[in-house]
Parts: C-alpha cells; sequence; structure tokens
C-alpha cells in the first residue's frame, strides 16, 4: 500500500511515533535520535508519544495516530504479541506501520511494512566472541572459566536474544562453564544484590555476563566490596555501551561493552524516503553495532552521541 | 410457666476483659408489658440488651422465646430481628451517609416482584412512619447526617417501631430528645403495647419510668437486685435499690446564691451581635463570674449552636466576643482553651470520645493540648490527674489504662467530664452533660456545677430536663428558632413558665 | 474494681499493653530467621571481610535501611491519617535525583558540597511531603488519591532533574553518576568502620524519631487525630497541622532514603530508585501490628515489619527464587503473618482451645 | 419554583459530586474539541477509542466502586487481568483449550480469587489494602510462574474473531487523507463493558445488597445493629469485584491478544482514580458507577489531550498528566468545601 500515499494538503510528512517510555539511557538516546530527525526542517512533523512502559498505551497511541491521520506510524513496541487488532485497524485505514527497536509476533506480515532495530542474538554471540579472543590473547586457553550470566527482565526481547547468543555461544566451548544465571532487571541495585548473592554462592568466579551496562556497574561494586579487582580477577563483558560503561572501560573496570545502537532515527527516515519515491524497502534491517573494550574506549569515547 | 411470658433470660453470664459484667441474671418479659430496666452507669443494661441480641456473645445462660421451644441464641442482630426482637441501641446506630428513609428501611426494603427496591414506596411509607412518631415533614431523600441528633434518635425509634416483632427494646431512647418527642414516643408504645408487644425500656429518667411502665427490673454491677411490679417500688425505694444505698432526694438541691451575682464589675463575658451564619442569629449575651446560665429551648432551637459560637467550635462570622475583659478573636477552640474556657459538647461518639486511646489518656489530652506540644506532661503527673477524677467522678473503670471505648455510656460521659475539670477552666460549657447518666451521679453532676460555680468558676449548662436546669441554674437564656428569645432570672420559676417562655406564648 | 486499679501500677499495664502488641511481629521475625537457617545453616554467619562485616543477616540490615526509614514515616502518615503515603518511592527518587545532580559528575571535586547537597535532597523530600500534607490535611483529600499525584509525577520531575549535556544541550532522562568516592560512604562503609553507613543513618533515624514521639506530645496528637478529627479539634488540637508534619515528616524519611539509595548506585536512577518501595513500606507497617486505618500505632512494630520484609525477600534470593517468582512466595507468607496477628484468629484459636478443654473435661 | 426545588434536591449530598464531574467532563471534552479540532478530537471515533481503550477499565473500576462504597479497597484487580490474560493465552496457545472453555474458567478464577479475598476481609477481619495488597504479589507472582516469555494468542480463531471484529455504526463517516471512507465502529468489549456497567449500577441501585453495601460503608457497626450481615455483604463485594475483575481481564485480553507478566500493572490506580474523580469515596458509604464511568471518561479526556498535543517527553508527561490530576482533585475539593460551608 505504500503507492497510495496522496501528498496531499500540508508538504509536511506526519509521522507517529509511540515509543515505549524513558526507563533507560539507551531508551532516551534512541527518542531524542526520533525528535532530532523528525524535524520541520526535514519535512516531517513528529507526534510523538510516551507510552510508560505499558502496552495498552501504545495501543491507545497507535488508535489515536489513526484518528490523527497520520502519514506513517512508527512503534516501538513494549512488547512483541498482541498487536494484530490494533494494526489491523491502522491497515484499514491505510497508513503504513514501521516497527523499531523490537520485533512483533504477528499473525499476518503484512501489518507492517519494514523493521529497523539491532540484533540481540547477533550482540549475544559478538560477546561471546570477543571472549573468546581475549582469552586467546591472555594465554588462558586452556584454563577452565567460571561464568555467571546477569540477564535482563525475562521476557523482553533484549533479554531472550542475548541470553541466547550467550548461551549458545558458550556452549560451544567445554572450557567454559556457566555456573548460574539470575536476572538482575536491568538495573544497577538489582544487578549488584544478585552479583553479591552469587559472589557467596560461588567462590570462584570468573567471567560475568551483564546483560546490560547497568548491571554490569552493580556488579563490579559487589566484586569490589569482597575486595577483589573487576576487569582483573573477573572479566566483566556488558550491552548497550552507554556513555558511563566507557568510563568504566577507561578505568578498567569493565572489560567489553558490546553496542546497541539506539540511533534508528535516520534510518527509519530513509525507508520514509524510500517509499515517499514509492520505492520497495527490505523488511528487516539491522542498524551497525560495533564491540568496544578497553583497548579502544578512550578514542571511542568523544565521538559518541548517547 | 405463665403462657403470657413471651421472653425469658435465665443465669445469664458475661464477662469483659477485667470486668464482668453480668452475673446470673435473670430477666423476663410478659405480653403486652412495658418493662424498665433500670440501673446505675455500667450496671450491665445495654451488656444484657446486646447479649439478648446477639451483639455480644454470652459466656453461659439461656434465652427462650414464646413459641419456640428450644433455647434461642441470637448470633447476630439480624438473627434477633427474624426472631421478633427489634432494638434501638443506646448510641445512635444508623448511618449518616444514606438517606433517612433508607435508614428505616435498610435490610428489609419493599421489593417488587424481580427483588428491585420500590424507591417511591419506600419513601413514601417512611414518611409515614416518621410522622407517626412525630416527625412531620422530614425530607426522608436526605441523607440522615444532615440532621441532629435527636431526629438521628427519632429515626432510629421510628425503624425499630416500624419492624413487626414480639418484643421491641428501646435502650436510652429518651436521652437527646424534648418533653414533647418524648410525648410522642410513649403514645407509639402504648399504643404497641395495646397490640400485645413487650417492651424493654431502659431510661435514666424516673418520671419516665412512673408515666408508662408496668414493672422494673433493677441490675446493679452486673448482679439481679430484682424485679418488682411499678406499684411495689416508689422513687425512694427504687433509687436506693439502684444504687444500693439510701438517697437524698434531689429536690433538696438548689442553687441558691443567684441574685447576688448580676453585677457589672464581675462580668466575664460578654457576647456582642456574635452570630454564625446559618446556625444562631447574631445575640447579645452577658455572664457573670460565678454564674451558672442555663440555655433552654426547643429542639433545635439552637442552644448548641450558641454555645459553640462562643467556643469559636463554629467560627463565628459575626459580632464580638469580650472575654475576661480583653477582646477575644479566636478562630479555633483552641484559642477559647487557652483564654480560659472548656467546652463538653452535645455528639459524645462524635465528637468526644477518642475511642482508641485509654482513659488516662482521654481525660489528659485536652491539658496537654492547652500546655502545648512540646511540654509533655509526666507520665506520673497524667497518672495522678486521672486517677483523682476516676475517683471524683466515681468513674468505673478496671484501670486508667482501660480503652474508654470499653466503658458503658455514662462513664465515657463522666471521662470526658473529667477531661473539661483537669483543665480548670474560668468558662466552662456543658451541652448536655448528664446525658445517660444514672440518677445518683446526675445528683453528684449538679452539685459539682454548684460547688464549682460557688469557688468561682462560671458555667454554661444546657440540659433538655427542666427540672434539672431550673435546680442548677441561675438564669435561664430561652432560645427559638436560632434566635435569642429571651431570659429568665431564676428566682421562683416553675416549669410552666419555662415552658411557656420556650413555646413563645407568653 | 477501684481497689484493683489502685493497686496495679501504670507502668506494668503499660509495658503489658506494648508487648502484646509487640509480641507478634517479633514472633514472625523470628520464626523468618528460623527458617533461613535451617534452608542456608551459614544464615548467622557474620565474619570479616575485607575489612567490614559480611554476612546474610549484615545484608538483611544493611539492605533494610531505606525500608525501616521509610516505614518509620509511613507509620505516622497510616496513624495521623488512617490512608497511605504511596508516594515515597517516586519521592525518593525525586530527591536522589536531586542530591546527584547537584553533587555533579568530576573526579575532583564536587560541584556543591555534599552536605549542602544531601540538604537539597532532604529539602526536595521535605517539599514533595508538605505538597502531600497540604492535599490531605487542608484540602481534605482522601490519602491515596492526594498521594497519587506525586507517585505519578515524582519520577517524571526526577527524570527532567537528571539531565546532562550531550552535544551541546541539556538531555533529560539520563542516569547522572558521581564519580568521587566519598558519596558513596553514605550507602557503604566509612574507612575503618565495620558497620554499613545506611545502618547508622536507620538506626540514629529511629532513635530520633522515637524521641520526638515520647518526649513531646505530638504522638498523642497523632493518635488522638487518627482516631477522632472532631474531638482533636475540640480539645485544642489543630488537626491539620498534626497531619502536615506527619506528611512531611514522612516526606523528609523518603527524601532520607533516596540519599541512601542513590549513593549505594552513586548514581540516580529516576526510574529505579525506591520502585514499589510504597507497597513494601505499607506491609512493614501493617506487619508491625498497625492498624491502616489510622490512630495507635507502634514505632518498633514498623521497624520490626520491615526487617521482616527485608529478611523475607533476602532469603528468597538466597534459596534461588527467582525475581518474577518471589511475589508468590511473598503473598503467602505476609497473609499467614496478618492473619495469625488478626483478633478474629486469636478469638477462633481461643474457641478451639476452649472446645478441646470442654471434651478433655467430658472425657474424663 | 418546584423545579428549582427539585433540582436543589437532586443537586444535594452526594450527588452534587456526580454532578460536579459530569460537568467537568462535558467542559474538558468541549475544550478538547476547540483546542486539538485538527488533530480529529471531534470525531465520533476519537470518543469510541476512549470506549474501546478503556473497556477493561470501565468494568473494573465499577468492581473497585463497588468495594469502595463498602470501605474497602482492592489493590490485586490489575493483577488479576494480568493473570487472566496469561491463563487465556495460555490454555488457548498453549493447552489448546476451546475458547468459551478458558473465558468460562478465567471467570471462574475471578470468582474463587474474590472469594478468598473476600472471606480474608470480611470473615477474618484483615486490613483490605493488606489482603489485595498480598494478593497483587500472588496473581503477578503466578503469571510468572506460568510463563516469564509473552505469549501471543494466534491460533484460537474463536478468540480471535472476538478481538477483530468491528461493529460499524452507520453514520458519522469520514473520510481520510489516502481517501478511505472510514465508519465509526466499537469492538465487542465495548458492549461487554456498558452491560456490565448497567448491570453493576442496577444492582447498587435497586438490589437490597446493593443498598447494603452502602450501610456498610457508612457505618460497619451500624449496620450490623440494624441487622445486615455485614460479613456476607462485604464478602459478596469482593466476589462481585473478583468477577469484574477477571471480565475486565478477558476484555482486556480481547484488546491485546496476549499474556505476558507486566500487563495491565498500575490499572488498580487507575480504577481507583476513576472512581474517585467519578465521586467515590475511599472512606466508603459513598459512590455511584455513573460516576465512575465519568471519571474513567475525564481520564480518558486527559490522555487524549497528551496525545495530540503529540511533543511530551516521558518526563513531561508523567508530570503533565498529574498535574491535571491534581487540578480536578482540588477543584472537586473545592466544590465540596464550598459546599459544605453553605450547609
Ligand atoms: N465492649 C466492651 N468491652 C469491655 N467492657 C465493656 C464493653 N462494653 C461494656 N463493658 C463494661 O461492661 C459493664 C456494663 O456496661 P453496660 O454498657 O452494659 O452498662 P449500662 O448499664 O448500659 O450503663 P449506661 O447506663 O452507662 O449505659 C461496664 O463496666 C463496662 O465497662
Ligand atoms: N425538625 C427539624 N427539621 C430539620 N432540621 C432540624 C430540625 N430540628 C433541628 N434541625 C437542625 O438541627 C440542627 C441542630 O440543632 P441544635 O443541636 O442546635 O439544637 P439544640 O437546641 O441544641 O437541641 P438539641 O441539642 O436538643 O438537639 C439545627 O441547626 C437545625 O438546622
Ligand atoms: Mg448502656
Ligand atoms: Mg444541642
Amino acid at each position: 500500500g505504500a503507492s497510495e500515499v496522496a501528498a496531499t494538503g500540508s508538504d509536511l510528512i506526519t509521522v507517529g511515533y509511540s515509543q515505549v517510555g524513558a526507563e533507560s539511557d539507551w531508551r532516551t538516546a534512541n527518542t531524542e535520535s526520533f525528535k532530532s530527525t523528525f524535524v520541520e526542517a526535514n519535512g516531517y512533523k513528529l507526534i510523538f508519544d510516551d507510552a510508560q512502559q505499558k502496552q495498552e498505551n501504545q495501543i491507545k497511541a497507535i488508535r489515536n495516530f489513526i484518528q490523527q491521520d497520520v502519514d506513517y506510524i512508527v512503534v516501538a513496541p513494549v512488547v512483541e504479541t498482541g498487536w494484530d487488532t490494533v494494526l489491523t485497524e491502522a491497515k484499514a485505514a491505510g497508513i503504513p506501520v514501521i516497527l523499531s527497536d523490537r520485533m512483533m509476533k504477528l499473525s499476518d506480515d503484512s501489518l507492517y511494512l519494514a523493521w529497523v532495530g539491532g540484533n540481540f542474538l547477533k550482540e549475544g554471540q559478538d560477546g561471546v566472541s570477543w571472549l573468546n579472543d581475549y582469552v586467546k590473547k591472555a594465554g588462558r586457553e586452556n584454563e577452565d572459566l567460571n561464568i555467571i550470566l546477569l540477564q535482563g527482565t525475562i521476557g523482553s526481547s533484549a533479554q531472550v536474544g542475548r541470553t541466547q547468543g550467550i548461551t549458545e555461544g558458550l556452549a560451544k566451548n567445554p572450557r567454559y562453564k556457566l555456573l548460574a544465571k539470575q536476572t538482575g532487571e536491568f538495573t544497577q541495585a538489582k544487578g549488584q544484590e544478585v552479583m553479591e548473592s552469587m559472589l557467596k554462592a560461588y567462590s570462584d568466579i570468573d567471567v560475568v555476563f551483564a546483560e546490560n551496562d547497568n548491571m554490569a556497574f552493580g556488579a563490579i561494586d559487589a566484586i569490589k566490596a569482597v575486595g577483589k579487582v573487576p576487569g582483573k580477577d573477573i572479566i566483566i563483558i556488558s550491552f548497550d555501551a552507554v556513555h558511563e560503561a566507557f568510563n568504566k572501560m577507561i578505568a578498567g573496570e569493565l572489560n567489553c561493552a558490546v553496542e546497541c545502537n539506539p540511533l534508528h532515527g535516520p534510518r527509519v527516515a530513509e525507508i520514509i524516503q524510500i517509499l515517499e519515491a514509492g520505492g520497495k524497502v527490505e523488511k528487516i534491517m539491522y542498524v551497525d553495532e560495533g564491540v568496544f573494550d578497553t583497548s579502544n574506549a578512550k578514542e571511542v569515547l568523544p565521538t559518541r552521541k548517547y | 410457666m405463665d403462657d403470657s411470658v413471651i421472653l425469658t433470660m435465665k443465669q445469664i453470664n458475661m464477662t469483659f476483659p477485667g470486668v464482668k459484667a453480668l452475673n446470673n441474671v435473670d430477666f423476663s418479659l410478659k405480653r403486652g408489658e412495658i418493662h424498665a430496666l433500670m440501673g446505675e452507669n455500667g450496671a450491665g443494661k445495654s451488656t444484657l440488651i446486646k447479649v439478648l441480641t446477639g451483639v455480644h456473645t454470652m459466656d453461659s445462660g439461656e434465652i427462650y422465646l414464646q413459641g419456640q421451644d428450644t433455647m434461642v441464641i441470637n448470633h447476630s442482630p439480624k438473627e434477633a430481628q427474624e426472631n421478633g426482637i427489634s432494638t434501638v441501641y443506646q448510641e445512635v446506630n444508623l448511618c449518616p451517609n444514606i438517606s433517612v428513609a433508607e435508614n428505616v428501611f435498610v435490610g428489609r426494603q419493599p421489593l417488587t416482584r424481580f427483588r428491585a427496591v420500590k424507591w417511591k414506596e419506600m419513601n413514601a411509607r417512611a414518611k409515614k412512619i416518621l410522622q407517626s412518631v412525630g416527625l412531620q415533614d422530614l425530607d426522608v431523600t436526605k441523607p440522615l447526617g444532615d440532621y441532629s441528633v435527636a431526629i438521628q434518635q427519632m429515626v432510629a425509634i421510628a425503624r425499630a417501631v416500624d419492624i413487626q416483632c414480639k418484643v421491641l427494646i428501646l435502650d436510652e431512647p429518651t436521652s437527646s430528645l424534648d418533653e414533647h418527642e418524648v410525648e410522642k414516643l410513649f403514645s407509639v408504645m402504648r399504643k404497641l403495647k395495646e397490640k400485645g408487644v413487650g417492651i424493654i425500656f431502659v431510661t435514666h429518667f424516673l418520671e419516665q419510668v412512673y408515666e408508662v411502665c408496668d414493672c422494673i427490673t433493677v441490675l446493679r454491677n452486673g448482679d439481679l437486685v430484682g424485679r418488682y411490679a411499678i406499684s411495689e417500688l416508689p422513687r425512694v425505694k427504687l433509687v436506693a435499690k439502684m444504687l444500693g444505698h439510701d438517697f437524698n432526694d434531689l429536690a433538696s438541691l438548689r442553687n441558691l446564691d443567684a441574685k447576688k451575682l448580676n453585677n457589672e464589675e464581675s462580668v466575664i463575658l460578654k457576647a456582642v451581635g456574635l452570630g454564625h451564619a446559618g446556625t444562631i442569629h447574631p445575640f447579645d449575651l452577658t455572664i457573670s463570674k460565678g454564674e451558672v446560665i442555663g440555655l433552654t429551648g426547643l429542639l433545635g432551637s439552637g442552644r448548641s449552636e450558641l454555645a459553640r459560637a462562643l467556643y469559636a467550635a463554629d467560627h463565628p462570622d459575626k459580632g464580638a466576643l469580650h472575654f475576661k475583659g480583653i477582646h477575644l478573636k479566636a478562630k479555633d477552640p483552641i484559642d477559647s482553651m487557652k483564654a480560659g474556657m472548656g467546652f463538653l459538647p452535645e455528639d459524645r461518639k462524635e465528637e468526644s470520645i477518642i475511642s482508641d486511646l485509654s482513659v488516662r489518656e482521654n481525660m489528659v489530652i485536652a491539658l496537654q493540648a492547652k500546655t502545648g506540644i512540646f511540654k509533655l506532661l509526666p507520665l506520673a503527673k497524667q497518672n495522678e490527674l486521672a486517677l483523682q477524677f476516676i475517683k471524683a467522678l466515681n468513674i468505673k473503670t478496671p484501670s486508667p489504662e482501660t480503652l474508654v471505648k470499653q466503658l458503658s455510656g455514662g462513664n465515657q460521659q463522666k471521662v470526658i467530664l473529667g477531661r473539661w475539670l483537669i483543665t480548670n477552666p474560668d468558662f466552662l460549657i456543658l451541652d448536655e452533660p448528664t446525658r445517660g447518666i444514672d440518677v445518683g451521679t446526675k445528683t453528684e453532676i449538679q452539685k459539682l456545677i454548684i460547688k464549682l460555680a460557688q469557688s468561682g468558676m462560671t458555667i454554661m449548662f444546657i440540659s433538655s430536663e427542666i427540672d434539672e436546669m431550673l435546680r442548677t441554674v441561675n438564669r435561664l437564656c430561652v432560645l427559638r428558632d436560632g434566635l435569642k428569645a429571651g431570659e429568665l432570672v431564676n428566682d421562683n420559676l416553675d416549669r410552666h413558665q419555662v415552658m411557656a417562655a420556650i413555646a413563645g406564648d407568653q | 474494681m477501684q481497689k484493683q486499679l489502685i493497686s496495679s501500677p501504670l507502668v506494668v499495664s503499660l509495658k503489658a499493653a506494648t508487648k502484646k502488641q509487640l509480641f507478634l511481629p517479633i514472633f514472625a521475625l523470628c520464626l523468618m530467621l528460623l527458617i533461613n537457617v535451617l534452608i542456608t545453616p551459614s544464615f548467622f554467619k557474620i565474619s570479616i571481610q575485607n575489612g567490614v562485616l559480611y554476612g546474610y543477616t549484615i545484608d538483611i540490615i544493611n539492605r533494610g535501611s531505606e525500608l525501616i526509614i521509610l516505614a518509620v514515616g509511613m507509620t505516622l502518615v497510616v496513624a495521623s491519617s488512617g490512608g497511605a503515603d504511596i508516594s515515597v518511592g517516586a519521592v525518593s527518587a525525586l530527591a536522589g535525583a536531586v542530591c546527584v545532580r547537584l553533587l555533579g559528575a568530576s573526579y575532583d571535586s564536587y560541584a556543591t558540597p555534599m552536605l549542602l547537597a544531601i540538604l537539597a535532597a532532604l529539602v526536595a523530600g521535605l517539599a514533595c511531603g508538605s505538597f502531600n500534607g497540604f492535599l490531605v490535611a487542608k484540602l481534605k483529600i482522601q490519602p491515596m488519591v492526594a498521594t497519587l499525584i506525586l507517585f505519578t509525577a515524582g519520577r517524571g520531575i526526577a527524570q527532567l532533574i537528571s539531565a546532562r549535556e550531550i552535544n551541546g544541550n541539556m538531555v533529560p532522562g539520563q542516569i547522572l553518576y558521581v564519580r568521587m568516592e566519598s558519596f558513596r560512604r553514605i550507602g557503604g562503609f566509612f574507612p575503618n568502620v565495620v558497620i554499613p553507613t545506611p545502618v547508622f543513618i536507620a538506626v540514629l533515624f529511629v532513635l530520633i524519631t522515637y524521641f520526638v514521639l515520647t518526649k513531646t506530645a505530638i504522638g498523642l496528637y497523632i493518635k488522638t487525630v487518627g482516631i477522632n478529627r472532631k474531638a482533636g479539634r475540640l480539645v485544642g488540637i489543630n488537626s491539620v497541622l498534626v497531619m502536615f508534619f506527619c506528611y512531611t515528616f514522612c516526606g523528609v524519611s523518603s527524601g532520607l532514603a533516596g540519599v541512601i539509595a542513590s549513593s549505594r548506585i552513586y548514581s540516580s536512577d529516576a526510574n529505579n530508585i525506591g520502585l514499589y518501595m510504597e507497597l513494601d513500606a505499607i506491609l512493614s507497617v501493617a506487619l508491625g501490628g498497625n492498624s491502616l486505618g489510622g490512630g495507635k500505632f507502634s514505632l518498633i512494630g514498623s521497624v520490626i515489619g520491615a526487617l521482616t520484609i527485608q529478611a523475607l525477600s533476602t532469603s528468597l534470593y538466597a534459596v534461588g527464587v527467582t525475581a518474577d517468582q518471589i511475589p508468590v512466595y511473598k503473598a503467602i507468607v505476609v497473609i499467614l503473618i496478618v492473619a495469625i496477628q488478626s483478633e478474629e484468629f486469636k478469638r477462633w484459636w481461643s474457641l478451639i482451645r476452649l472446645h478441646r478443654q470442654a471434651k478433655k473435661a467430658v472425657a474424663v | 419554583m418546584k423545579a428549582t426545588t427539585y433540582f436543589k434536591n437532586k443537586m444535594s449530598g452526594n450527588n452534587f459530586l456526580l454532578f460536579v464531574t459530569i460537568s467537568m467532563f462535558l467542559l474538558m471534552y468541549i475544550g478538547g474539541i476547540l483546542v486539538y479540532s485538527s488533530q480529529g478530537f471531534g470525531t465520533m471515533q476519537t470518543f469510541l477509542n476512549m470506549l474501546i481503550d478503556n473497556a477493561g477499565l470501565i468494568i473494573a473500576a465499577s468492581g473497585m466502586t463497588v468495594v469502595l462504597i463498602t470501605g474497602g479497597i482492592d489493590i490485586s484487580i490489575g493483577s488479576v487481568v494480568g493473570l487472566v490474560c496469561m491463563m487465556l493465552a495460555h490454555s488457548m496457545e498453549n493447552l489448546g483449550m476451546s475458547a468459551s472453555l478458558s473465558i468460562a474458567l478465567v471467570l471462574l478464577f475471578g470468582i474463587a480469587f474474590g472469594t478468598l479475598q473476600g472471606w480474608l476481609v470480611a470473615y477474618l477481619k484483615l486490613q483490605p489494602f493488606i489482603v489485595t495488597l498480598a494478593g497483587m504479589f500472588f496473581c503477578r507472582g503466578l503469571t510468572a510462574v506460568i510463563s516469564v516469555e509473552q505469549i501471543a494468542i494466534t491460533s484460537n480463531t474463536t478468540f480471535l474473531a472476538m478481538a477483530h471484529k468491528n461493529i460499524k455504526i452507520l453514520f458519522g463517516a469520514t473520510v481520510n487523507k489516502r481517501g478511505i471512507k472510514l465508519y465509526p465502529f466499537v469492538h465487542p468489549s465495548v458492549i461487554i463493558a456498558l452491560v456490565a456497567l448497567v448491570c453493576v449500577w442496577y444492582v447498587c441501585r435497586y438490589t437490597k445488597f446493593g443498598r447494603s453495601l452502602f450501610a456498610v460503608g457508612g457505618n460497619e457497626q451500624s449496620a450490623l445493629l440494624m441487622g445486615i450481615n455485614v460479613r456476607k455483604t462485604k464478602m459478596l463485594a469482593y466476589v462481585l469485584n473478583g468477577f469484574l475483575a477477571s471480565l475486565a481481564g478477558f476484555v482486556f485480553c480481547l484488546n491485546t491478544t496476549s499474556g505476558f507478566v507486566e500487563q495491565a500493572r498500575g490499572f488498580e490506580m487507575e480504577a481507583i482514580a476513576s472512581a474517585v474523580i467519578g465521586g467515590t469515596l475511599l472512606s466508603g458509604g459513598v459512590g455511584t458507577v455513573i460516576g465512575t464511568f465519568f471519571g474513567v471518561l475525564i481520564k480518558a479526556t486527559i490522555e487524549t489531550y497528551i496525545r495530540c498535543n503529540g511533543t511530551l517527553s516521558s518526563w513531561w508527561n508523567k508530570i503533565v498528566l498529574s498535574a491535571l490530576l491534581c487540578f480536578f482533585i482540588v477543584l472537586q475539593s473545592v466544590f465540596a468545601t464550598l459546599k459544605e460551608k453553605r450547609k
């Protein structure tokens, strides 16, 4: 249906963006990226809606976008499921839907036009391959490594994808022993609390995977509290690579941060431009993501946008 | 057993923590009999009633109702109602948030075939029932809470009277009613009596007992003293039975040093054009030191409102008040208290009792508030004060630490009285202080009032009982429809003159 | 009866009364700990590691500090107004944000002196508390509804405060970090002190509150206002002021809890500091044997309630129950504890005992 | 003259608050039309969307109102809604149950859970806040026990048909930018919600049980002495509320066709806020479901304002939402005090 789009009335393209919330730095960076991309100067009018982490609010927002008769609906879904009803309504109104960040599980794939986001599974795998390289470099290949995994909020796609990537990657190497995995709910305080109890339960931990930076920060404190040196005695790998993670890497407390790029706005704008020009777009589009560690943190930090 | 006996209670025992409230009490009631249940405050009258209606569970005892061979134990007031016992409890027990009509009918609303409440019929019937007890043109659709205690009391009576029953229990229904309403109530009671209903009637007004009752059961300290026909127990004897000792009659009491007070220099309080929109019209009032001034009037005539305006319980919006020679601009009760006033409000349950606190705390709270938040009265001092007044007022309580809600109604009232005496005010307003208080204590309180006045305290005394007022006050202030209608000096007044003044047809 | 009253010394009866109210909460806590020992034998083991005390029990008291502080504030609110302050969690986040934002992110100095920043956080809590107090006491809005406003707005304001400069503009909604070590001492340890600082703060806070309540008449006023506002007014108590005080006090305690919580993570996490803490604080009050309907209260009871809850969470973690499922167990334990404490249960229990005795008597 | 006195009577007491609520809603709605007409505020569908989006809330808030009238509170309903969604998703997707069976099952669960909570509150005399707080924990935890992953309902066609059904209203159609003619529509959930609302209203107004609720809420002791079975009344209030919560869950699930752990978090607060805006007192004894219905609409209007504005970040969103809430509550309180003064 993209070809149906008729340029009527004002020449601004209205885009309704339903954002999850502002639960993390990553999320605010993502919001910023949309807000700075879809400005009038670029020919857009952005209708932004914040769902406060509630799916029902996003459903309400999409209905509202249809009423406001926007040209495009962009959704960063809170959860993957439960979108059929409202997206059917959007389809009936002829409004194209683009997904950002998380994927939706839909009964009918024609309900959305394209998806833009990071690849959580790949991030997990990247984390493990960094560990492989690191171990090789450090010459600890023949050592058994005891590993702890601090998971994100169970059920979130970041958690599901990263956990899968990490556990599958670890399983390939018999020297890696995954001692335990426990959720730290993506927060620093919980991450610290869980790490404390892990340190009590297991005396010999070599590696900690934290599925986001904040939990890694908590883990670092817990490790310091028992008198060990994070980054040396225990290798710490985290995900997202927010600003503070670079500071920690520079300080040597965090070994590696796998990027999860929040700057989806330009990517979505690209898609819309193609559609406006009457072109076809790919359904799935990943954003570029890198892996940073103590070796390059210092150079990269000044270039970071979030 | 006598065929006409409809209710028998045998060997009833009931214990509260620390108190044996009923001790092997027997009671029986006949068809068409009005049976007075008498006793001092805390004698166990209300408890006996509550045991009968299933509010309290008795420790042991037997209850029989006519027409039922087996023993009846009511587990709840609902069950009691179903067994033909209808009750007006001592404190008004209605719901202020629902309409008057609903209060009359709740739990037994007229229903359509589809079990829907018939509102129109309910309102109409409620109106009729209320008329039968003397409440003309009351808006039955208004929430009950909009009305005064007296009216609420009448509604409670109307409800109980309307319930089809064999036994009607009235626990101090007349304490907040005036003579006119009491008359109405009596005529309703007599009608029911003719229909064969047995009525248990609790009151502290002896005249009322002799006016309507056939028979008296006396309790003392949870024990049964005896059951007497009205004819065999004259007043003096009844009082003696209640108190357990002889009793010097009330009539001997009289506040005699009335006249010498009205000289200008000893004026303690002077209200000029004081008024509160919606309740009391602007009024002038001058009170001298050491005087006992009574307020009288019909129900709702504004006695309480006048008192409240003086005390700034309702912040007056007109006029000025001079107290002890200074212009008192009280915004809140605390200002009046600090200036030396005290106020015992009319509605004990709503405005006085702090139910979950102990007797001690209830007694010292006013003094504490007056002393100030940072000067906590030492515990020893609190205790001393509490004990002193428990003794002085003869309050029946297991200990000063007992929760005040566990006391009998009359004793609660004494606690509140004690609360104000402890603050030692210059001017004390007592709004119905003797409500629900037994004869013995009532005299004590009246004596106390006179004594306090003699020692220099000025007292404003409000009571629905004219006799009581005549005995204690120097001067009577008559109110009518929220207006101060006149003053009577209590030289040699009698009740007829007062009644005439109240009614406004001199 | 008169005799009985004079012979029973007041002090004894007073003690008996408080004992009675506290007996069950203490019992519940002990039971909680006992179960813990059975599951984790090393539960009571306390060692000194890295120069500080180390062990499960220390964790409970340490982690429970914020909850204790909040429970104390909540107790007064509940007692005076018969309603709960559901904004305490959000207010903690707000106060934490104020503190962290003022301290700044520099590595070698604070943007604002630390004491001043903490004071500012407490003032922020105080302001929020008095806002709630104004709504509840003066405008007579029902507590839960009045505090719902800050419950919703608090985290929003906290996010707004947590702004950081990114590419030249201030962007709110960030997690700010304090880099100076000394700030961490509030939520951690002072050098050469083996006991966690939060424990000190909590104990001090409880003591000061207790002192204020027992050395002034405010405790009596609070009870009076909570039981019968009208009566309170007529005996000269300014119920508006008393309730206002309680809410303000609760605001300050939220602020304090927020400072500790943000010091623990040396950052301002507007979304997560104090999350669901209001529920735990209310639970603490109830587990301490206090009525949520207002009136009488026991401060110590609430503290014990808070410890019970923290012990419960810690031990569930220790057993390895996943975070999502913890609520199930928490619910069951809470219901059991409050059920055992209830009057009705005591009545049933005594009835059953009487019944048994009667049966025995018959058998004999 | 007669009319004015009649009006005065109607305005007295608690009707007054209801009157304020309804007029406030009308004012706000008209204001919205004036300010946001270009954002489609005035269309019929916008209004219907308020109903569609809040169908579950209407039901749950009605149940909440019933409980609040008795002087109780139920903060477990959000979790019950979440659990019901999860149960529906799990039973239909993973266990392959039929739609009708699973729906019957969850409604039964709602009743059973309401009974349990009611029993604890009414017979064991535990504090409602604590009981339902535990209930909230319990249901949320149980949802996680069933599954920590999201479950989407994709295979049960009956259920999906019900969820996707658009009931078209044949007038007031609009044509959008793309030239598509859109008829206003509602989902079956709205019908369910309105029917439930009317039923609860009828129960409260016209049945003995309903009237007893008010008596119990006004003064429990008095109600007992007047011969009302207080415990049974309270318990039934929770049973009714439990049923309505599960019905709300079902309606909620029609909207989202999935179950997951975080669903409907904070729903109870919305229900309480709606009831209170609608004039229900948390202290008990006062309230109507009609008021609650308008409370929901007011909340929906405020939310629609924010959506139509379309620029607010998360934090401003929260702040503006609560500022409006605050404004409304304070205004209500001012009206109430003014009225109190006049009396
Ligand atoms: N709920 C209760 N808990 C504990 N003790 C109580 C309770 N109710 C009454 N009592 C005690 O039982 C005794 C009898 O009280 P009751 O109310 O029956 O007196 P009464 O004869 O009705 O007095 P009054 O004329 O003052 O109403 C009193 O000593 C009182 O303290
Ligand atoms: N018959 C009535 N109908 C309607 N309202 C009434 C009636 N009687 C009294 N009221 C209201 O009740 C209020 C309370 O009256 P108030 O308490 O001042 O009377 P009072 O003279 O103190 O009598 P008492 O103390 O014996 O009740 C009055 O302001 C009046 O508005
Ligand atoms: Mg009595
Ligand atoms: Mg009066």
